[in-house]
């Protein structure tokens, strides 16, 4: 059944489970997806849980869109073990799995389009290390203690810091969530309790943007600021200065990718193994440069 | 009114129904259990409206619509249960729907002087800022008199306004009803204490099974004319308190008994087969004393010993652990599960004694025992499944009383018994009791109507501010004798109280 | 609120058959609204009425539906337990400590994970009753703690099932021969089954209805409010653990921070199910129907491609609309 | 719930200057647990009582304060609003659709707000008194229908307030000369005073009692409780709005994602400030107490660097201790 791809003039249609919804990531993800999507002349469904804890939920709409019989699925997999009976499904069905984000750990996946979070965030440190010219006390608000992505950003932030930066001590994580409120408050207590802290580093957008707006509220205007991702506010705040710089990936080509992988794998063609999407570091001075513009998403 | 007609799904609670008040008059309204004088009231409030008939004012025609309309048609009311705010106090209970207020801002001290002169004029023993939750039964009824008394009405309605007291507090509030009374003011007064109606009312109508049967004036009926209508027989009124001999085993003993709020020095002794009479005035303690003996109240000391041996009890569940149960006064909050059936609420005391096997429940036992309680106190039911809330007041009654006749209790604690329960019905209530004690169970009972006290009691305790002020044989006590202690005012501590 | 005939148990009896047939048809009511539903997903997506669709529905009604039924114990009795979600998540994580690091046999330790979550009802059942705390603040409480515990215990990773393949197949094995029907859905029914018995027929559920109606009335009845009352938490607690269970084996792994959010879909589901939150009416099949609707629902906008932003306003109108029907015909019939 | 005494309002009188003066001492000995926090704190960290944190735990108090004391009109009146959450999140989007996109100015943008708020609200009560849905249901449906509804109007992307350096002002500018404590702090106060005064001491706020406590008698008094009910979600809806337009302009954009998880957070600031969940009794003053207690346990933990691990276990822990402590006092006095 998994072809109607091709004999009956039917547009093929590619299923692409995200790992969240709401955020800004992965609208932008979504969007590139539909652009692909528009030129390539295929249809796709885009979903994913409300929040990457959510790891039950992301099963069922796998679940779920394996029953609209799709002819590829995307999937961002929160947890590769929650997800392994029903790749396996996918493929007794013929259905060719891409993954993206991060990666599957499986077999089945036919590629994977992800960012190397880790090299993101020792990226990330480098550059508040410089900024701060190696020594000094770094606070760190983190959306999340046990999802992948959170992990990762957490651990190769203070993997690179404790191997290349001695100088710098970096002060208990904090976790908001995510919610930019939350990680605002959550700043204002690092400073208060470290008056003389010297960098923060917020590992999404939600926890950049709050550790922006507690750093603005504390009046500290010397606080080095690095984040993740981008978006509107964190564009402006990098361009007024308020945010020395972030890292941001490029999820409309995480998006795009998805997209033309699956088709390549509908019609049969070989995938490398990765597709690397890439990160790029971006502050005030090449903010405006053409291939940042490009991966800025707002 | 004429022709009215009121079904319920299951039940016609009123079937042509007429009725007439005279300015001026007192028309009291008589009737058995669940005959129908409430939901007559309710149609006259404008709570329920009639499926047929029409009422008229002044010879004009009108529909009472919702409350608010009865309101202003010069209709008050008081309803059989309460309805009060219990977190809401004594004044803003009373002018609910007419606060004083200026501009923005309610005028809370108006609202309270007010409501204090009210009360003063009444002579209640509340405060307006007491929050009614902490009132006893009694001053909550007194609560509600006095919010129906506030509005300047025409018509009157009380449902039963002195089941739940005094005689003393009765003859004040008969007072109250005299002096309402004028020219072009009526009061429809729903009763089932017989001897009061001679007091207070004009004339009498009497309904049977929802409809009319006949109007007497009661000047010229005499009682037994009234209750014959009432009940469609004769009444036998021959129950009275078997001997007790004196040297029989002292079932319960207790010394000393003491609560943080009232309770000072309580002594009781109860023997087996013994009818134990509390009387004493509103707030006198006796319900303290009962809720104290099963432990639903904490006491500050107490020696309790049951059949000489001493036992601690700190809850309900101790108490019929040892036998002991407990009718409550205030069967609304207290006594029933207003939203399950009749047979759950006869069973639930029992369930675990009676009414199981390994831990299932045997429902047919419980229904069959829930029928012969609605068969023996003739509860007027459709049928053993109707939800106890949509029983009348008196049969609500009934069924809080048959769970306690049903669980096999040693010791029983009843706290006004018979209230609003008809004539008819009481007589069965006082032989079923009687019987119980013949079996050699232990009664303690609180009323707050003296005849019944005197009638039903081989031993009288009086109370007047939470301590036993005098203790009456059967033979020696009078009405006299018992509102002598009653209104003793022991050489207390006033200072303590206060 | 105002349904009357949801009420406590029904009885059988010659007297008692009308009654009987109007609750019967009254819980069929009930159900149409999911059949109503049923119906629209049928004809609007060729893929709903499928047998691995159904599956799918039934499945992902799983973990909701018991912590729904164990709730329906608390709110009949007049508590609530937001404890279920974060709870559920602690005892996954300690199914994973007592099977993957203590390397207890799988039966055993589901067993330690039921008692474990019946330690946490336990705990629930004191706070209200001992320390006479509102049930929404002691599970509120309780709730956090979980929800910090089990990171705690796990170090905030998730614990994995690997070597033992029996573990998983609690949820996603199948016993029925010849069909991938998962057991999960099989235990869910068990599991209700007997929670509806012991809500309708044993001395258990009726001090629970009594209690939700009356406490005070029923205390002076006799009944040891305090002691049923905190059974009622222990068995919610059980519920709770054998979600945990059913989660972690359905997964392959325990994740801890997974179960926020869960306690609302719950008491959701439970008071769809015409479960009153202020005690005293309910029954367990009308809380598998609630979890049902809710899924259904789910699973149907899904299918169908509603876009997700869609997704919740129509899943929030549907809801008004169920429950509005639901008692509306209620109060007509 | 066995506390008679945190009961509806207290009035001045010289018979009831007992009454009052005992009541005072109990909102008193409520605060007591707060200050019993601040205490600790105080010692466990010299960072804790400066200017800045004590401004930055009042600041971090405004949202769900304001949420919270919307929530306690409903909430008194015996019902609960599960869609302040989200609702507050659609309210922001709409800040933005009307400042942003609509271009009106600030003031009216804001004004419109709150009206917004208050048919949010409206739906609420219109749902809970002529449909007679449970208010669970209602407001659960409403919460659901606000966090789909604020992604499709915003497009699921950030609102900013570029231009309008004035909105943001609203919350993080400051009235005070020559300070920079946070306007948004102010009027949360002047929001709760006046809510306060409402819900004391206006025909409102008595029948918002007088329906917690006996809706039923309520009624029979003459009261139109529809009318009024109807009100009280209207006000907790322009509550909502507030809450709506303090947030937006603290972050200066209108995040359509973030409300979830607020509701239970102000209700159970609601519920530690001593009100009760089955209606009839509370105060804003103690709503506003419970509020400040949630975000000095948060603040407090964060600053003496306790594992985010074991904040959620201790915050657990000090709630039951908080509520314990103060319902024993208020049984004992
Ligand atoms: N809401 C209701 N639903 C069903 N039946 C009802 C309802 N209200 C009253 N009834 C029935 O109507 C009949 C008349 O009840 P009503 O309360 O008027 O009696 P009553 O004369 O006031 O009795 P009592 O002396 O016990 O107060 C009773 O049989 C009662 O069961
Ligand atoms: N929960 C309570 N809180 C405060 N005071 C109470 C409470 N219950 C009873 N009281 C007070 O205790 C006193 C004794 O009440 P109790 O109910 O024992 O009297 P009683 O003799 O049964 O009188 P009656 O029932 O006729 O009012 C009353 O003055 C009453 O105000
Ligand atoms: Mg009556
Ligand atoms: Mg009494």
């Amino acid at each position: 059944i998994g072809n109607t791809a091709d004999g009956d003039g039917k547009k093929p249609y590619i299923a692409i489970i995200s790992k969240g919804f709401q955020q800004q990531f992965w609208q932008a993800v979504k969007e590139g997806a539909e652009q692909e999507a528009e030129k390539r002349g295929v249809e796709i469904t885009f979903e994913g849980p409300a929040t990457e804890t959510e790891v039950e939920a992301q099963v069922d709409m796998l679940r779920n869109s394996l029953g609209r019989d799709p002819d590829a699925v995307g999937l961002a997999a929160l947890d590769s073990r929650a997800v392994e009976p029903l790749l396996k499904d996918a493929k007794k069905d013929d259905v060719p799995v891409i993954a993206f984000d991060s990666g599957v750990d499986s077999d089945i996946p036919l590629t994977t389009a992800a960012t190397d979070n880790k090299a993101a965030a020792a990226a990330a440190a480098k550059h508040m290390a410089k900024a701060l010219d190696g020594k000094g006390k770094v606070g760190m608000v983190v959306h999340s203690q046990t999802s992948g992505s959170g992990i990762d950003r957490r651990d190769g932030f203070t993997d690179w810091m404790k191997k290349n930066a001695p100088g710098i001590e970096l002060l208990p994580v904090q976790y908001g969530a995510g919610d930019q409120t939350a990680s605002a408050d959550i700043t204002k207590s690092i400073i208060a309790s470290n008056p003389d802290i010297n960098g923060i580093y917020g590992s999404n957008e939600g926890s950049a943007m709050g550790v922006v707006q507690g750093v603005k509220e504390s009046g500290k205007d010397d606080i080095v600021t690095v984040g993740f991702d981008s978006g509107q506010g964190q564009i402006n705040a990098i361009e007024e200065g308020r945010m020395r710089g972030a890292i941001t990936q490029d999820p409309g080509k995480i998006g795009a990718q998805v997209v033309s992988a699956a088709l390549k794998a509908i019609k049969g063609k070989k995938l490398p193994e990765v597709i690397n999407t890439g990160y790029y570091w971006y502050d005030r001075r090449n903010i405006n440069e053409p291939q940042i513009q490009d991966v800025l998403y707002h | 009114m004429r022709g009215i007609v009121k079904g319920f799904p299951g039940v016609r609670a009123l079937q042509d129904m007429r009725l007439s008040l005279a300015g001026g008059e007192v028309l009291a309204l008589v009737g058995e259990n669940g005959a129908g004088k409430s939901t007559l009231m309710k149609l006259l409030s404008g709570i329920h409206t009639p499926d047929e008939g029409e009422f008229f004012l002044d010879g004009r025609r009108v529909r009472p619509r919702d409350p608010r309309h009865a309101q202003e048609l010069g209709i008050s009311i008081i309803h059989q249960e309460f309805n009060l705010m219990p977190d809401l106090t004594v004044a803003q209970n009373i002018f609910i729907g007419r606060e004083p207020r200026g501009r923005f801002l309610l005028r809370d001290r108006e609202l309270n002087s007010r409501a204090g002169e009210l009360i003063e004029r009444l002579g209640l023993s509340v405060r307006p800022e007491q929050t009614v939750g902490t009132l006893t039964v009694a001053q909550q009824q007194m609560v509600e008199i006095a919010k129906a008394l506030s509005y300047d009405a025409r018509i009157l309605i009380m449902d039963e306004p002195t089941a739940a007291l005094n005689d003393a507090e009765v003859a004040a509030l008969h007072d109250l009803i005299r002096r309402f009374v004028q020219p072009d003011t009526g009061v429809i007064y729903v009763s089932h204490r017989m001897n009061e109606l001679e007091a207070v009312s004009d004339r009498i109508t009497v309904i049977r099974d929802g409809r009319y049967v006949d109007t007497l004036n009661t000047a010229e009926a005499t009682m037994s004319q009234v209750i014959t209508r009432m009940v469609g027989r004769e009444l036998t009124t021959d129950v009275g308190p078997e001997d007790v001999r004196e040297d029989r085993e002292t079932v319960l003993n207790v010394t000393g008994l003491c609560t943080k709020s009232l309770l000072r020095d309580v002594n009781l002794r109860l023997r087996q087969g013994e009818i134990l009479g509390l009387a004493g005035l509103m707030g006198a303690g006796r319900t303290e004393v009962a809720r104290a003996l099963v432990g639903a109240d904490p006491v500050t000391s107490a020696e309790v010993t049951l059949r000489g041996r001493p036992v601690r009890v700190s809850n309900p569940a101790d108490a019929a652990g040892h036998g002991i149960g407990y009718l409550s006064e205030d069967r609304k909050q207290l006594g029933l599960l207003l939203d399950q059936d009749v047979s759950s609420n006869i069973g639930l005391g029992s369930l675990r004694t009676r009414f199981q096997s390994f831990g299932f429940v045997r429902d047919k036992a419980v229904r069959a025992a829930a029928r012969e309680s609605v068969e023996s106190l003739r509860i007027r039911t459709p049928s053993e499944n109707q939800l106890v809330k949509h029983l009348s007041g008196g049969n609500q009654q009934k069924v809080a009383l048959a769970k306690w006749l049903v669980k096999d209790c040693e010791i029983l604690i009843i706290d006004e018994p018979t209230r609003g329960i008809d004539v008819g019905a009481k007589e069965e209530i006082y032989r079923l009791l009687n019987d119980l004690a013949q079996e050699g169970k232990s009664i303690i009972m609180v009323s707050s109507e003296l005849p019944e006290l005197l009638r039903m009691s081989h031993r009288i305790v009086v109370m007047s501010e939470g301590r036993v002020t005098g203790e009456l044989s059967a033979e020696e006590a009078t009405q006299e004798k018992v509102m002598h202690y009653a209104t003793l005012r022991p050489e207390s501590e006033r200072a303590d109280a206060a | 609120m105002t349904a009357p005939a949801a009420a406590a148990p029904q009885q059988t009896d010659q007297d008692g058959i009308r009654t009987l047939v109007q609750g019967k048809v009254q819980q069929l009511l009930a159900f149409a609204s999911l059949i109503a539903i049923v119906v629209f997903f049928s004809f609007a997506s060729e893929n709903f009425l499928t047998y691995s669709n159904i599956t799918s529905v039934l499945f992902s009604t799983v973990v909701i539906g018991t912590l729904a039924v164990g709730a329906t114990f608390v709110i009949v009795s007049g508590g609530i337990d937001l404890s279920v979600g974060t709870g559920m998540s602690l005892c996954a994580v300690m199914a994973g400590v007592f099977i993957v690091n203590m390397g207890l046999p799988i039966w055993l330790g589901v067993l330690c994970t039921l008692l474990f979550g019946g330690l946490v009802g336990l705990v629930n059942g004191l706070n209200v009753t001992f320390l006479r705390l509102p049930p929404f603040i002691a599970t509120l409480a309780m709730m956090l703690v979980a929800e910090g515990l089990a990171l705690v215990i796990s170090g905030s990773s998730p614990i994995y099932f690997e070597g033992d393949s029996g573990y998983t197949d609690i949820s996603t094995g199948s016993v029925i021969p010849g069909t991938d029907f998962p057991n999960a859905v099989l235990i869910l029914a068990v599991a209700a089954l007997i929670a509806g018995v012991v809500l309708n027929r044993t001395l258990l559920g009726r001090y629970t209805y009594s209690i939700g109606s009356n406490e005070d009335a029923t205390g002076l009845s006799g009944i040891d409010v305090r002691k049923w009352k905190i059974i009622v938490y222990v068995i919610c607690g059980v519920f709770i653990g054998l979600a945990g269970v059913l989660i972690s084996a359905r997964l392959g792994s325990a994740q801890p921070a997974t179960g926020m959010g869960y306690e609302l879909q719950a008491i959701a589901a439970v008071v769809i199910g015409g479960t009153s939150l202020s005690g005293g009416r309910g029954s367990v099949l009308g809380t598998v129907i609630g979890a049902l609707i809710i899924s259904v629902l789910n699973n149907g906008l899904q299918i169908t491609s509603v876009p997700q932003e869609w997704q919740n306003v129509i899943l929030g109108c549907v809801i008004v609309a169920a429950v509005y029907a639901d008692q509306a015909r209620k109060r007509t019939s």
